[in-house]
């Protein structure tokens, strides 16, 4: 197609990728979303680095852990920053300490929570503590010491986190707020530097000639685009104008999966499901909560509906989590009674009749909120049509705008909801403390003693007795029947052919520090 | 129109509309930011009054400011300055509400037939919108008082369905004076209203209007240049120049006996319809650059076209004065 | 003049105070807030931040605030753009929105009114016919439809576009005509109306009896008499099309403004929410009295000014 | 009859009475019958009436000539292209298109006449005094029509969501407080330049008051865009009424308007674009034919003009 | 054809198609113009004089149409010339002055841009030059401060100076053959006095050919040598001024004479109307349109039309009476020669 202007030096290898909207920032602490996710991943390094879902060492060369889990002492590599000076363990106490500033300019982290397992940490940002009282030291310009507040099983995959990679501080300080956008103070650690920020249009990546792997970094430059509209960016796919896309208009999936060999499916560590509001008639019954999660039909909505490669949900906690074992969390704790190919229609009306509506007759109209999306009004109204249809009881669906659904979704003004949650870190916690009955979000109104210390309780253990009690809450919860888990997420998308190895970590961040391109 | 009759109705002192030192300023702008300095001084401190029953002829020349007088008289212009007294009310002040009442009181012919008439509307709904406003008639009636007002200035009755664009000049402005008639007022103002007129249908008209004034004792503000019909139609005649009344008496009077260089300047151009005399006649030719209302003269306005201009006459402006008998004018010979 | 102008610019001043205190209202009063998220923060995050923006302080005070940045011409720092600032925001997008919405308006301009033209001089005619159908199928057709149209036709299928950005002039092609449609319909539409009526004038007889062409007769005497409901359309066009349009600079992948405040509406960056309503109305109410003064222009005996 | 022989009794004077012409009295007809009946010669506004009258009908009758409902799903026949079985196709959830489209249309053509009905009623009086009256009063009236048209729609959307909630109410109540600015604004331009003509200083010397001189005079001289802005706000109603069903305003899923139908259907354009293509045929269908009436009543309204 | 004949209309029928009906405005009207010459068209309102000129300037607007006729200008057919043949006619070698002239203005330009227009077009002078011509014009037709008003608006003139303006715009461009619509039923006499010696001095000096549509008998006495008197849609009576003055043939042409109000006229008089009103021109009477207010009207009159008959040289009427076997009437004839 047009626009594709031969490149000014016609031997660099030039990646585009599709980041969709605008980052709210690529500043490692400050950021908390996936697109500045993605760009940070590229930039900068953490003292680990995800690869093919193990970590592997980054910027520490090695580690240790004391044997109650609580400190962790990291060795650093030899590696430079953009601007050639090396990379040093105060960089990473600078960072740090820096998510957990109270008062940072711009504007403090919204991501701090993902180092309150420091020592002093949550205190420090709730301006309980002081920041030098944070447990995190520079032995020397090498050695990084952390000390947790419990043993926390899956804070070496947090090392891998943006929140936690170092930033410099003279860089910083030379301009608090716009640093990360100006190639000029933007000095990274990772495979790539920026070297251009086009707002509301395009970031520009350049290799990294003093990363510490450079020489294994075969591209040359990245642009990273900021096209919103899906189909517009497929349409550029298509015509060669960009390289990798990760968000394809819905209704063109099917024709993709037959026609394009370059269409994948990416798996998610994130679960759709729709929560009930156990406060309000009549879904506080929870016969009625299992009738409605019985009777509907996931695979049709996955194949039919969504047509994502989504899979059936049967579990609130998604693939892609292992317990001590090493085996799928979900696996293990099984499928609650739902079928993930097909309504359980028999048993759903059983369960209703018991539960007083014999045949749908005198259940109450019920209403399912979901803030407008064109896939999450197909997603209710295929249930809609399927509890009619099996249960025979009438639902009025409603859409909002999505600030106002949070707002209504978090105040409890409903009966059923749509809700959705992807993980942040890999360990079933991320999803299951969700439903701590002081959890910010936990809409379903549930409140739940046991729930609570059983996640509490196992906070402070580790391995398989840390497990058990997570399976445990995991039943709870799913007996219970808080919430109706419709599908596990998948990510569709394409990479051209000419790009090989390129790498996305479970939680979904691309990674082009080891691809080429031919 | 019977003059002598008309008087004998009349009570002397029945003055029916008065205008005390009327004044109607236009401001010009000269570019997009200027500031309002020019003004054309369209009617300048004018006085007359109107007996009932009586027409009072309006005369002089084009862009003296008749039609201005006019339109100001029935407010469709705000005066600058001055008074209107009208059956006893000063109405120059008043506001649309209060004129309602005297909007049937008083009317209008245009003197352009064709811009006055809306192109939307039929000729039947023209004529019958006065009878609408003010509640007259409605249904059959009001279609018979539409058709009789038509055939009464000379156009078919069918006409009512026609538009104003099928018409010629002289029928748009038959339909202009239908409307005006069609209130029933006591008080027309006629600005050039037979202007457009062939003469059969002129002197149709003007019979008319006579009629009606026998019959209703109407008064009129007759605004016309042709100075044989004014006389003709006219009690009293007034003579405009440059925003200001030069002068103003019966019009015997004043078509025998003309006092002001310019009435009698006006009077002697007059053409003649026979070709022997047109061919021969001798006129006082103005000379002279036609001042402008923009800054009219010093002095007597007319001074500078005047034949017997004296110096006196570009400095001190002649002021009204009775030369006996009603016979009123501005000029320093008398 | 002068003072019919120095007379508006108070009432101007009046009604964008009015515009602030109502949209600032309204937005505080809907529900939701800047740092309302899918995964909602935790509490101690939130006070942080509000703490930071000065959200915990009493609504009075956050107005008055504001209005005094306003005043200054500091509009504030974006809540979802860390560490821009609004103004920065405008400064980026505008150029970037005005280029592509001046090229609409000119092409709005250039092409609706000759149309409409055209139109009403072949009256009823198969020009005026295919014209109209097509200006109703403009108006039909929104923009969002267009643009994606465009993109599918002529980047997708026959591949003559590019589908994104704005590099060459042939990225300003779709966004132009996307963003244009509308308008140019309307504005044909418009100036045929107003023509039909302008030609039964008069005056245009007169025009004709000077021997002036055609071209002359339409192009001068009857177009400046049918310009009034255009000039009426066009200016607060103006005003909407070059602060840019949501959806096009969506479809297209154009980095101007238009995005910022639908996308402020939906995440409840108050800041930039207040920032491109002050910005939109300070220019529509620029372009209001520029078509009032143009009334005056065009139309020598409307006095808007009295 | 010859000239050089005409008849002696031809020669005969005439009485007067021979000459009273026969007096045909013809019907008196207002301007507005008149203008009816120069709409009803008007061949395309009549099909324009038609075609409107056909798809109200059709709006009203329409769906229950179908054996489908608008809800009705077969996930399984999900996507198909229109057929002997679905006219339209179905959608992807395997809904009959024809009869979800039928429906539809009973929301857009309420917003239609919900448009139209605003534009006419304070649209056209708003404008219509403020340029009339003029001065201060134009003034404030025109800076109330900047203020609306600056707030933004959304918020107000928003807050009449959360007040009143969402379905039809809320659109017309939405369009009823915003939709007629731009239609104020053009009548308003007309008025200003058509009140100083002398047939509104006639009127004004009859005695005609403000209304009348409104009503009568100036709003048909003005018809001419007035009938144009109109016909043109009908279709971006109906697109601001699936905006406004995106934040939550409209009816509910799965009832679907034109608008809110077209804007569902545009993501899969490329694959199924017979679902874009029935929707958006409808609303231009009856924009035409809006056009169509619109033109003719325009031109039925000035008697001037040619045919 | 005679050189010098500058106009020539031949059988003319021009109609408007209106809803109604056919509304046949001319119908059959016969006449020609030499080099030099002016002639009056005198007419009751409504009998098409206004609907003749437009005809010949080819301006009619719709539904009006030239049904039949030949109108031959210069030698050339008009009838049949393309639109911009007609454009570099009209303006140029033919102009006119309309009767209404404030909707004849155009309202958005001022007074001096439209007099300029035409004079640039034709005579290719820079807009310094036009507008220099158009205040010489303006100053012609007797407005004052002419350098001031060439910038008002039409709005801001008087009735009388707008139809001067409408004189100035017609007359700048010395055109071959003036149609003056009621050029001065707007004037004060003396102004119109100014206006005629301006309409003479063209006839005589460039030779300008005029027709000069007028009510305003005083006003055709002076200017024109010929007369044609037109109702109905037809013309009456043709003849020279003194023939139709002082020895009209038609007893409509008398009629119109006698209802002029003289100066000389007596107190207590009426003025002498025709009474009733013209025929229909949507049914036209199959006999002589006039025969239903004539006072000497025949059976004749109402069965068919009368042709016309000459009685002097140049000199016609369209009147049964003047048939050799039409009784003889005593009929009232036009102005004694000499009254004042
Ligand atoms: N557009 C039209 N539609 C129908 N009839 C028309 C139209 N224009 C003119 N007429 C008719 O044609 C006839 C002749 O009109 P014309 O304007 O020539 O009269 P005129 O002799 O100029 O009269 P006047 O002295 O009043 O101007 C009139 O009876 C008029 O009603
Ligand atoms: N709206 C206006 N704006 C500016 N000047 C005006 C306006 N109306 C009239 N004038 C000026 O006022 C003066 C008087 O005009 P007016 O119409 O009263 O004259 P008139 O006596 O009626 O003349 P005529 O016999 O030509 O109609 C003229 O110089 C005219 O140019
Ligand atoms: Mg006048
Ligand atoms: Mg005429």
């Amino acid at each position: 197609g047009c626009g594709q202007k031969a490149p000014a030096e016609p031997e660099k290898k030039v990646l585009r990728w599709n980041l969709g909207a605008e980052p709210k920032t690529i500043d490692p602490q400050l950021n908390s979303a996936s697109d500045g996710g993605h760009v940070i991943n590229n930039t900068f390094e953490g003292l680990m680095r995800e690869k093919d879902g193990k970590l592997e060492p980054a910027m520490a060369e090695s580690y240790e852990v004391s044997k109650d889990g609580l400190t962790y002492t990291f060795h650093l590599r030899d590696a430079k920053w953009s601007d050639g000076k090396p990379v040093k363990a105060q960089d990473f106490v600078y960072a740090w300490k820096r998510a957990l500033d109270p008062n940072l300019v711009p504007e403090p982290s919204e991501y701090a929570f993902q180092l309150f397992y420091i020592k002093g940490a949550q205190e420090a940002y709730e301006g309980k503590g002081s920041l030098d009282d944070v447990a995190i030291v520079a032995k020397d310009d090498k050695t990084l010491e952390v000390t947790l507040k419990a043993p926390t099983p899956y804070f070496l995959n947090l090392t891998a986190f943006y929140t936690y990679m170092p930033v410099r501080k003279d860089m910083v300080e030379k301009d608090p707020e716009g640093w990360a956008r100006n190639p000029e103070t933007a000095v990274s650690n990772g495979p790539f530097k920026l070297v251009e920020y086009a707002m509301g249009d395009r970031i520009v990546l350049e290799k990294n000639e003093n990363y510490w792997k450079a020489d294994k970094v075969n591209i040359d430059r990245i642009e990273a685009l900021m096209i919103v509209e899906e189909s517009t960016a497929l349409t550029a796919y298509e015509s060669g104008e960009i390289d990798v896309i990760d968000k394809i208009p819905v209704q063109e999936i099917p024709r993709l999966q037959a026609e394009d060999p370059t269409f994948m499916i990416w798996p998610e560590i994130g679960t759709y499901y729709y929560i009930f509001n156990v406060t309000k008639s009549p879904t506080n019954d929870v016969r009625v909560r299992k009738a409605l999660t019985l009777a509907i039909d996931r695979k049709a909505i996955v194949e039919k509906v969504t047509k994502g490669g989504q899979i059936p949900a049967t579990g609130f906690t998604p693939p892609g989590l292992l317990d001590a074992d090493g085996k799928e969390f979900h696996e293990v704790a099984g499928d609650y009674g739902i079928d993930p190919n097909g309504a359980k229609v028999e048993e759903a009306k059983k369960l209703l009749a018991e539960a007083g509506y014999p045949d749908g007759k005198g259940f109450p109209e019920i209403e399912i909120v979901y803030n407008t999306l064109e896939s999450h009004k197909a997603v209710a109204e295929a249930i809609q049509e399927m509890w009619k249809q099996n249960l025979g009881i009438k639902v009025k669906l409603t859409n909002q705008e999505w600030a106002v659904f949070q707002d209504t979704r978090h105040n409890g003004n409903f009966t059923i909801a749509r809700a959705g949650w992807l993980g942040d870190y890999a360990d079933p916690m991320t999803m299951l403390d969700l439903w701590l009955s002081y959890s910010g979000n936990n809409d379903a109104q549930w409140n739940s003693p046991e729930y609570d210390k059983l996640i509490e309780d196992s906070k402070l253990l580790t391995g398989k007795e840390r497990f058990d009690l997570l399976y445990k809450a995991q039943d709870l919860l799913m007996n219970e029947m808080i919430v109706m888990p419709i599908y596990y997420y998948t990510r569709p998308q394409m990479v051209s052919e000419r790009v090989k190895n390129w790498e996305k970590t479970k939680m979904g961040h691309w990674f082009f520090g080891n691809a080429s391109i031919e | 129109m019977n003059k002598n009759n008309a008087n004998l109705l009349k009570k002397e002192d029945d003055i029916l509309l008065e205008v005390k030192n009327l004044k109607k300023y236009f401001p010009i702008r000269k570019g997009f930011f200027g500031k309002d300095i020019q003004y054309v001084k369209a009617v300048d401190d004018v006085s007359f009054y109107i007996k009932r029953g009586e027409t009072l002829g309006l005369v002089g020349e084009s862009g003296c400011g008749k039609s201005t007088t006019g339109r100001t008289l029935i407010r469709l212009y705000e005066p600058t300055d001055g008074e209107i007294i009208f059956d006893g009310a000063e109405i120059g002040m008043m506001s649309e509400k209060e004129m309602l009442p005297f909007r049937k009181k008083m009317q209008m012919i245009f003197q352009d037939p064709y811009a006055s008439l809306n192109t939307r509307m039929t000729v039947g709904d023209i004529i019958g919108e006065a009878l609408d406003i003010h509640k007259l008639a409605s249904g059959k009636e009001r279609t018979e008082i539409i058709h009789d007002l038509l055939s009464k200035v000379g156009l078919n009755p069918d006409h009512a369905i026609r538009y104003p664009h099928e018409f010629s000049g002289g029928q748009r402005q038959r339909i202009g004076i239908a409307r005006a008639l069609a209130v029933r007022p006591e008080f027309i103002i006629c600005d050039e209203p037979i202007s457009a007129l062939d003469v059969s249908i002129q002197a149709q008209v003007v019979n008319m209007l006579g009629d009606l004034q026998q019959e209703l004792g109407l008064t009129y503000l007759f605004i016309a240049h042709d100075l044989s019909m004014v006389r003709y139609i006219s009690d009293r005649v007034g003579v405009m120049y440059l925003g200001k009344l030069v002068e103003i008496a019966d019009s015997e009077e004043l078509y025998e006996k003309p006092a002001h260089p310019y009435t009698q300047a006006l009077l002697s151009a007059i053409p003649i319809p026979d070709p022997d005399i047109s061919k021969t006649k001798n006129r006082i030719l103005l000379e002279g650059d036609v001042p402008s209302p923009l800054n009219p003269p010093s002095g007597c306005r007319f001074c500078t076209r005047c034949p017997h201009a004296m110096k006196k006459c570009s400095e001190i402006e002649p002021q009204m004065k009775d030369i006996g008998g009603g016979h009123m004018a501005a000029c320093h010979l008398l | 003049m002068g003072r019919f102008i120095a007379n508006r610019i108070v009432s101007m001043v009046i009604t964008l105070l009015l515009v602030i205190t109502i949209t600032f209202l309204l937005m505080h009063a809907i529900p939701g807030g800047p740092f309302t998220r899918e995964k909602a923060l935790p509490p101690a995050v939130i006070k942080a931040l509000e703490a930071k923006y000065k959200l915990d302080q009493p609504l009075w005070k956050q107005y008055i605030d504001y209005l005094g940045g306003v005043i200054k011409g500091d509009l504030g720092p974006s809540f979802q753009r860390t560490g821009i600032t609004v103004n920065k925001l405008i400064e980026e997008g505008f150029p970037v929105s005005a280029k592509i919405g001046g090229l609409s308006v000119l092409l709005v301009l250039v092409l609706g009114i000759p149309i409409g033209i055209i139109s009403a001089l072949k009256q009823n005619k198969w020009q005026d016919q295919l014209a109209m159908f097509m200006a109703t199928l403009g108006v039909t057709i929104p923009s969002f439809v267009l643009g994606t149209l465009i993109i599918y036709i002529f980047s997708s299928k026959l591949g003559w576009l590019p589908s994104y950005g704005l590099k060459s002039w042939k990225h300003y092609i779709g966004p132009v005509i996307a963003l244009s449609g509308f308008s140019l319909s309307f504005v044909a539409r418009l100036t045929r109306s107003s023509m039909l009526e302008v030609l039964q004038q008069d005056y245009i007889r007169t025009a004709r009896a000077k021997g002036l062409s055609e071209f002359v007769v339409v192009g001068k005497h009857a177009l400046k008499n049918a310009l009034i409901p255009v000039v009426t359309y066009v200016g607060p066009l103006v005003a909407a099309i070059l602060t840019g349009s949501f959806v096009v600079e969506r479809i297209f992948a154009i980095p101007g403004m238009g995005k910022h405040f639908v996308e402020s509406v939906g995440n409840r960056d108050y800041t930039v929410l207040m920032g491109m309503t002050i910005f939109y109305a300070l220019f529509l109410v620029v372009m209001v009295l520029v078509v009032d003064v143009a009334y005056g222009f065009i139309d020598p005996r409307i006095k808007v000014d009295e | 009859m010859d000239i050089k022989n005409i008849p002696q009794e031809m020669w005969q004077p005439i009485s007067t009475k021979d000459r009273e012409k026969e007096k045909i009295a013809r019907p008196s007809m207002t301007y507005w019958q008149d203008a009816w009946r120069r709409l009803k010669k008007n061949k395309l506004a009549m099909l324009g009436l038609v075609m409107i009258a056909f798809i109200f009908a059709l709006a009203i009758v329409g769906p229950w000539l179908s054996s489908y409902s608008y809800s009705e799903q077969n996930l399984l026949r999900g996507n198909e292209a229109p057929s002997a079985d679905h006219i339209f196709g179905t959608d992807a959830h395997g809904r009959d298109l024809y009869v979800r489209v039928l429906y539809g249309a009973r929301i857009s053509l309420i917003v239609a006449v919900v448009a139209t009905l605003v534009n006419f009623f304070i649209g056209i009086i708003y404008g219509g005094i403020s340029g009339y009256i003029g001065g201060k009063v134009d003034n404030i009236m025109m800076r109330i029509v900047d203020i609306i048209s600056t707030i933004p729609l959304v918020l107000y959307a928003i807050i009449l969501m959360v007040v009143i909630g969402s379905g039809l109410k809320s659109i017309i109540i939405t369009l009823g407080t915003i939709y007629w600015v731009r239609m104020a604004r053009i009548v308003r331009g007309q008025i200003l330049s058509l009140k100083e003509q002398e047939y509104v200083l006639a009127a004004k010397t009859l005695g005609a008051g403000t209304w009348r001189i409104l009503f009568r005079h100036l709003i048909p001289n003005a018809m001419g865009p007035i009938i144009v802005t109109m016909t043109m706000q009908i279709p971006s109603a109906i697109f601001t009424e699936s905006f406004l069903s995106f934040i939550g305003l409209g009816v509910s899923a799965p009832m679907a308007s034109w608008g809110s139908l077209a804007s569902d259907a545009l993501g899969g354009l490329r694959s199924y674009p017979y679902q874009l293509f029935f929707p958006a045929a409808a609303i231009c269908i009856t924009m035409l034919a809006f056009n169509f009436l619109g033109d003719g009543l325009r031109d039925a309204l000035d008697p001037r003009l040619r045919k | 054809m005679k050189n010098d004949r500058v106009l020539e209309v031949k059988n003319l029928r021009t109609s408007f198609f209106t809803h109604v009906g056919e509304v046949k405005a001319i119908r059959g009207v016969s006449f020609h113009l030499d080099k030099g010459e002016a002639v009056g068209l005198v007419g009751e309102s409504g009998s098409g004089k206004s609907v003749t000129s437009m005809s010949i300037m080819r301006l009619l607007q719709y539904p009006g149409k030239i049904v039949d006729g030949e109108i031959t200008f210069k030698g050339k057919d008009i009838v049949n010339l393309s639109e911009k043949e007609m454009q570099s006619i009209r303006g140029n070698e033919m102009a006119m002055i309309f009767q209404d002239p404030m909707t004849s203005l155009n309202p958005v330009y001022t007074v001096g841009d439209q007099i300029m227009e035409a004079i640039r077009k034709h005579q290719g002078l820079n807009k310094k030059e036009a507008r220099k011509k158009a205040i010489e014009m303006l100053k012609l037709v007797g407005i004052p401060s002419p350098q001031k008003r060439v910038d008002n608006y039409p709005h801001e003139f008087s009735g009388g100076m707008r139809q001067r303006a409408m004189i100035a715009m017609a007359l700048s461009c010395e055109p071959n053959l003036l149609i003056a619509d009621e050029p001065t039923t707007a004037l004060d006499v003396t102004i119109q006095a100014q206006i005629l010696e301006l309409m003479k001095d063209l006839k005589e000096k460039i030779n300008t050919s005029i027709i000069l549509i007028t009510h305003d008998l005083g006003v055709v006495a002076d200017v024109c040598s010929r007369i044609i008197v037109m109702y109905g849609g037809l013309i009456m009576e043709e003849g020279t001024t003194e023939q139709i003055f002082y020895n009209p043939k038609h007893p409509y042409t008398m009629g119109l004479l006698k209802s002029i109000p003289r100066l000389d006229l007596g107190e207590n008089q009426r003025l002498v109307p025709i009474e009733g009103t013209p025929p229909d021109l949507l049914k036209p009477p199959k006999g002589c349109p006039f025969a239903a207010r004539c006072p000497y009207a025949m059976k004749v009159c109402q069965e068919m039309l009368p042709p016309y008959f000459e009685t002097e040289e140049n000199h016609r009427s369209m009147c049964w009476l003047l048939h050799k076997d039409a009784p003889q009437v005593d009929v009232d004839t036009g102005v004694k020669r000499g009254r004042v």
